[in-house]
């Protein structure tokens, strides 16, 4: 693959370049480390990226080189271990996991110089506009209009679950185009500029008190058609494509036993025993070895997955997390009897990063009930796993065919 | 084993009657939007709304009898007010201090009873909630009449007027009332608002002696919330049903109703056979509690058994099966998921009952 | 109502006039039992029919006087207490309660003249004809043809389920007359003398290794059209009629504490001592409430329905007791350890009656297993409470419309 | 607690090779109609079949090593063979002769082991087939060499030459060969005749000694028969999940494929899940035996814990969703209700294998 992008050369050494192996890659990594300090986390990261030491597996000119993905932790483990600035992943999921790849897959030229890099670098913070009240697992029912106008559009309408909108500079946002064709043929894929003043981010708050989510109000939202990502009409097959590197993170892959939610039951388990009895003991026993279960499944998972994406058998993964994750912390508020009784604090904030097993058991179980709807309810993937792997005939469905303005809403 | 009774389960014109007043009053004064301020520590609709119900439509003193200055109502008609309460998730002190404070002193002869059941006086049996009716009773310590320990997680004192305090002495457990301005009562941020809990210390206070030798009275008190708390769990797991029903028939999505998926509808179809079947259990509770049955003890177990149980599982499907809209602070399905969730930990917990049951019917874990 | 049947006069007595009262009756009953000794089972029932005193809800002249159904168990009762000669109710189920409503609704009264009393006295079992292979929980889709020929019908085509079958008399059967208006409209019902040469009975083997149930198989049986119940085409709704009778026996109505399965369970941990275990103690204590529920509830449906039908809440019941047994004989089985790996007796038999509780562990665990499917499956009962109950819309149904020989096998 | 092992839970090629060659041997001898008549005492397709299993394939002797005339593979290997027998609900000792008597019997110097490898002599550990590994170990009397008395519901004595009989002496547990021929063997009418099993009488028989202080290696042919059980109870449900996918496809009711119907796809869904989980907890048991693990007792534990409660639930799925059909002798579907409850009891059972877990982990009972 050729460049694609005309590349800022702020570097004339190896950069030039492709490295050819790992080690040469290793040390191109360690070069780099001896000729940027680091003191300006930004200049360095931006360097960085601009040597083809960001994501390695992008093409040239997009923080890449186009190598192998499995190269990636050795890069990263090496800058992390020079101590060198981080771009923060952590806040910045949506981007990176998200826009990131549906960029570089659908992006004009013009759009991957000007949004991948700061995007990578984190100075450009990304969130999604997707989800809508009316659009919950059915996805492709989007109400979000977006009208031509001259070179532009205007946009206007509603999104929801939108996490790190309130601190996000961009967004991907999902609108309907043609209310005339069927649902999934009228939607557009659009790059918006989440500092528009048409733009109103109210937090949404939810069961455990927090705001994690927010939902987004669009009043006429000015975005240039440069800011179009793919064809108008095209907007279904670029989210399903987004959609994809959503639903791969969950399951105990490569973890140790007793990581997640058993750890932290077990350990309350073994904190009280003034609070043990034989239902509660078996129960835990069970969810235990669930627990185990869902983490040899993960690996096993991972096995199969090695020269490929996980199949839909990540759904029956997810399923089982959510399940698990379910019963163990209503189970701990079960063991803890009267400290159960108690919560931590039900102050409205909006938390930065999301600990499923943190604060205490009352949030674990309120926030754990979330599992079987975010990234796809437990309805949609037993659907899933009913119709793409077991071959079951899918759903009657009359939404598929008539006009999208023509459906009952 | 004792013996099951015939008792009626179902409910009388007068008991219809009732549930339609207090659901009236309910409708009117207990929004779920200011219930969910109480989390907020917004409490100012609890007064009004306690008042209207024990005053205006004297409920305090249901139970009461009507030469105490109560209503002279059984425990039936009182467990029809708490499915009413538990549908409407209200933040008031009727099973804490009508239920069962009410009935720990009807075994004194205190005129306490009369202020309490004039809707003037607010009580409260000062344990940890999760105290089941055959525990050990927790008790606070007294020396020369003064009263000195702390009890936590206690319910219905942050409402109180009076604390019924369980006291060691050497002859057991006594009982003394103290008035609630006499002690450190410190609100605890709980899992359920709507029936928030207080750590209650004292520090060398006096306390007027109730009742000399109160183990039974105090046991007999809790056995009445157990009873009628399953009543409570029942209306909250029915207005769970009827509020996800409600919603699967008017949400779409795949141009369809969602409750026309099978899935959905059979998963409701199992909710309904769950609700109707706690309904029978908290029936026969109330109407064993209202019988003074022999086999109050077996349906306490039965009723608490299921029906906490019950309740949580039918919270938990309505949070899930309104989907994400359920997960947010706007909807009230998650007053209800909290409140059924501490209620199951309430008065013992389905486990302990059980494990209690399984000694009364002869079944030895052993 | 005037008495529909000519009714033989085999008594003078007071036999002319309607009891008015039950005191009245019970007279009646005890006058009948002076006067007849009843050494002869046969014409004992048969006097008994005819003086009213058989089912006393029944109108005149067909063993009844139109009384309330209630006087009818103070009536049984000072028969049984007498030990006079039984009908054997248990032996003619389907005849007693099934058979026997319909015919009284929509027989002629040749029809009622000819079958009731036998069929009460027990002279003549009957069977029941509705299920087939492919006719099981969608019962309108019977593809056994009965044809016109004459004064006669023809009827070829395979039942199965059918109890009694193999001693029965007669049979009521649905089968199909018309194959080009809509399933639901193209059946008749009728009488079918079970000795007719075109008729062929196996036993139905099943799970337990015995043989309650039959096959029929059906080769140009010979029905006189006097025989068909109804008019031709209204099937649907008579059989309708006629399974509306079926789904009462269920739960526990009015029984004691610990009856049916729970007892035998209850029991078995009890006599076992050495094989307890706090995981099998928890189960068993979940089910002993389960069951007392069910016992409650089933005691709250029959205070409701002490004027009317049980309605679909019946349903909720059913389905209650099937869960309840089947983990019931699955936890006894764990609870008996080494002796659950032993079986009585797989021989091929077939059982006058069936005993849910009998036998042995493992028939009871296999046995239970049928408790969700007779009488309606329970994913069959879930839809009737979902849509009847709870007014959920119901499936999207192509086959209510299209001829019957159009719908895909 | 041990620490856990980064195995291969995949299948290799080999594995994969094995695999189809047992399955076309299985697919011409073990037909479910022949299956199904061994409940009526036909067992002569049991005697063909073991042939073509343990001599034509080689497999009796699959895990004993090279040098004693076995074929040198691992217990990832039999533990593929297990997947299919379960698949076929195979009437044959392979559990009992192949991997519990000959992992017993590779603690000993034994010639016996070659017999068996070779297919000539079938073993078993006399045993109830309800004993877990870390059970009390019941025992037979010894006296100058006579063995006497009874061992209840053992499994592969009915088709066994040989039995391996623990023996209770002053210094522990030996293990004694006798001639099933000198004993007497008594068939019972079992839950599962696929494994039928036998009541056998040791009536002042001579053994030979094998074993002198023979716990361990007792111990060890029980874990190994748990840890490979697993694969046979994955086996079992994967068959049921195939054979129900494939009848609701076919199956028409109200003009529709029943497998359209949502709720009958979600549980399906439920029943992918659990036979999915099932597979990783039994390669792991497979791959830690192979392995010579420190973790084997507790992939053990949860594989038995597990498979045993998911091979029930998929069968009772199966027999359910075939509708009335399921119910039949007729359709094979009630071979593997009766294998996987009989499967469930064997070996310990998941309560059982649950409690034991908990102490290997740390997590305490009381």
């Amino acid at each position: 693959m050729s460049p694609v992008v005309t590349r800022p050369r702020h570097r004339s050494s190896a950069a030039d370049d492709r490295p050819t192996d790992l080690a040469e890659l290793c040390r191109r990594a360690a070069d780099f480390l001896d000729d940027h300090d680091g003191q300006d986390s930004a200049t360095f990261l931006r360097a960085r990226f601009d040597a083809g030491l960001a994501w390695v597996g992008y093409p040239e000119g997009c923080g890449g080189w186009g190598l192998p993905l499995a190269w990636q932790s050795e890069v990263d483990r090496i800058f992390e271990e020079a101590g060198s600035p981080s771009n923060r992943p952590e806040v910045n999921d949506i981007g990176l996991g998200m826009a990131a790849p549906t960029i570089l897959t659908f992006g004009t030229d013009e759009q991957k110089r000007r949004f991948l890099r700061p995007l990578w670098t984190g100075e450009e913070i990304w969130c999604q506009l997707f989800s809508e009240p009316g659009a919950g697992s059915d996805l492709a029912n989007v109400s979000t209009r977006a009208s031509r106008d001259g070179d532009e559009w205007r946009v206007t309408g509603q999104k929801v679950w939108t996490s790190r909108a309130h601190n996000a500079q961009f967004a991907i946002l999902l609108a309907r185009t043609d209310a005339d064709v069927p649902k999934h043929q009228g939607m557009t894929y659009f790059l918006c500029d989440m500092t528009d003043p048409g733009i109103d981010v109210r937090p949404l708050r939810q069961i455990t008190g927090e705001a994690e989510f927010n939902e987004v109000f669009l009043t006429d939202v000015r975005i240039p058609d440069s800011r179009r990502l793919g064809a108008v009409g095209d907007g279904w097959k670029i989210a399903t494509a987004t959609l994809a590197n959503e639903r791969v993170h969950i399951g105990g892959q490569g973890a140790a036993r007793e990581t997640g939610m058993i750890g932290v039951v077990a350990a309350t388990w073994r904190r009280c025993p003034d609070r043990r009895a034989p239902d509660l003991h078996d129960r835990l026993m069970e969810l235990w070895v669930d627990a185990e279960v869902s983490r040899l499944s993960g690996m096993r998972l991972q096995q199969k997955s090695t020269h490929g994406r996980p199949g839909p058998e990540g759904a029956a993964m997810k399923l089982s997390f959510a399940r698990t994750n379910q019963r163990l912390t209503g189970l701990e508020l079960e063991i803890l009897g009267e400290d159960g009784l108690r919560y931590s604090d039900w102050t409205l904030v909006r938390p930065e990063e999301v600990e499923l097993t943190g604060r205490d058991a009352g949030y674990r179980y309120l926030r754990a009930k979330g599992n079987s709807i975010e990234g796809g309810t437990s309805e949609v993937l037993r659907n899933i796993i009913s119709e793409r792997v077991l071959g079951l005939p899918s759903e009657p469905r009359v939404d598929k065919v008539s006009p999208w303005k023509e459906l009952a809403k | 084993m004792s013996e099951p009774s015939d008792l009626d389960l179902l409910y009388t014109d007068v008991e219809d009657d009732l549930r339609a007043v207090v659901r009236r009053l309910l409708a009117q004064r207990c929004d779920p939007h200011a219930v969910a301020a109480l989390y907020d520590g917004d409490r100012s609709p609890v007064a009004p709304l306690w008042h209207g119900l024990a005053t205006e439509l004297g409920l305090a003193g249901l139970i009461v009898s009507e030469d105490r200055g109560g209503a002279g109502a059984t425990a039936r008609e009182a467990a029809v007010v708490l499915e009413e309460l538990g549908r409407a998730v209200a933040p008031v002190p009727f099973l804490t201090s009508s239920v069962i404070a009410a009935t720990t002193l009807l075994d004194t002869d205190s005129t306490l009873v009369r202020s309490l059941a004039a809707g003037e006086t607010v009580v409260a049996l000062t344990l940890p909630w999760s105290t089941a009716p055959f525990d050990d009773l927790p008790s606070i310590a007294v020396d020369r009449g003064l009263l000195t320990g702390t009890m936590t997680s206690v319910a219905g004192a942050v409402e109180a007027d009076v604390l019924l305090v369980p006291v060691a002495t050497d002859e057991g457990v006594a009982l003394y009332a103290v008035s609630s301005e006499e002690v450190q009562v410190t609100p605890i941020v709980s899992l359920d608002m709507t029936r928030q809990l207080a750590d209650v210390c004292f520090s060398g206070v006096a306390g007027e002696l109730m009742l000399l030798d109160a183990e039974t009275a105090v046991r007999r008190g809790l056995e009445a919330g157990c009873a009628l708390l399953a009543s409570e769990q029942l209306g909250i797991a029915q207005w769970c049903l009827e509020a996800t029903v409600a919603y699967v028939k008017d949400r779409r999505q795949f141009g369809r109703a969602v409750g026309g998926f099978q899935a959905l509808k059979h998963r409701l179809a199992d909710v309904y056979t769950g609700v109707e079947s706690a309904a029978a259990a908290a029936r026969y509770a109330a109407a064993s509690l209202a019988a003074k049955s022999d086999d109050l003890s077996v349906a306490c177990g039965v009723a608490q058994s299921y029906c906490s149980d019950q309740a949580v599982a039918a919270a938990e499907e309505a949070v899930q099966l309104h989907g994400g809209i359920g997960m947010t602070w706007e909807h009230p399905a998650h007053l209800y998921l909290k409140r059924a969730k501490a209620d199951q930990l309430a008065l013992g917990g389905p486990g302990a009952h059980r494990r209690q049951l399984a000694d009364l019917v002869g079944i030895s874990a052993s």
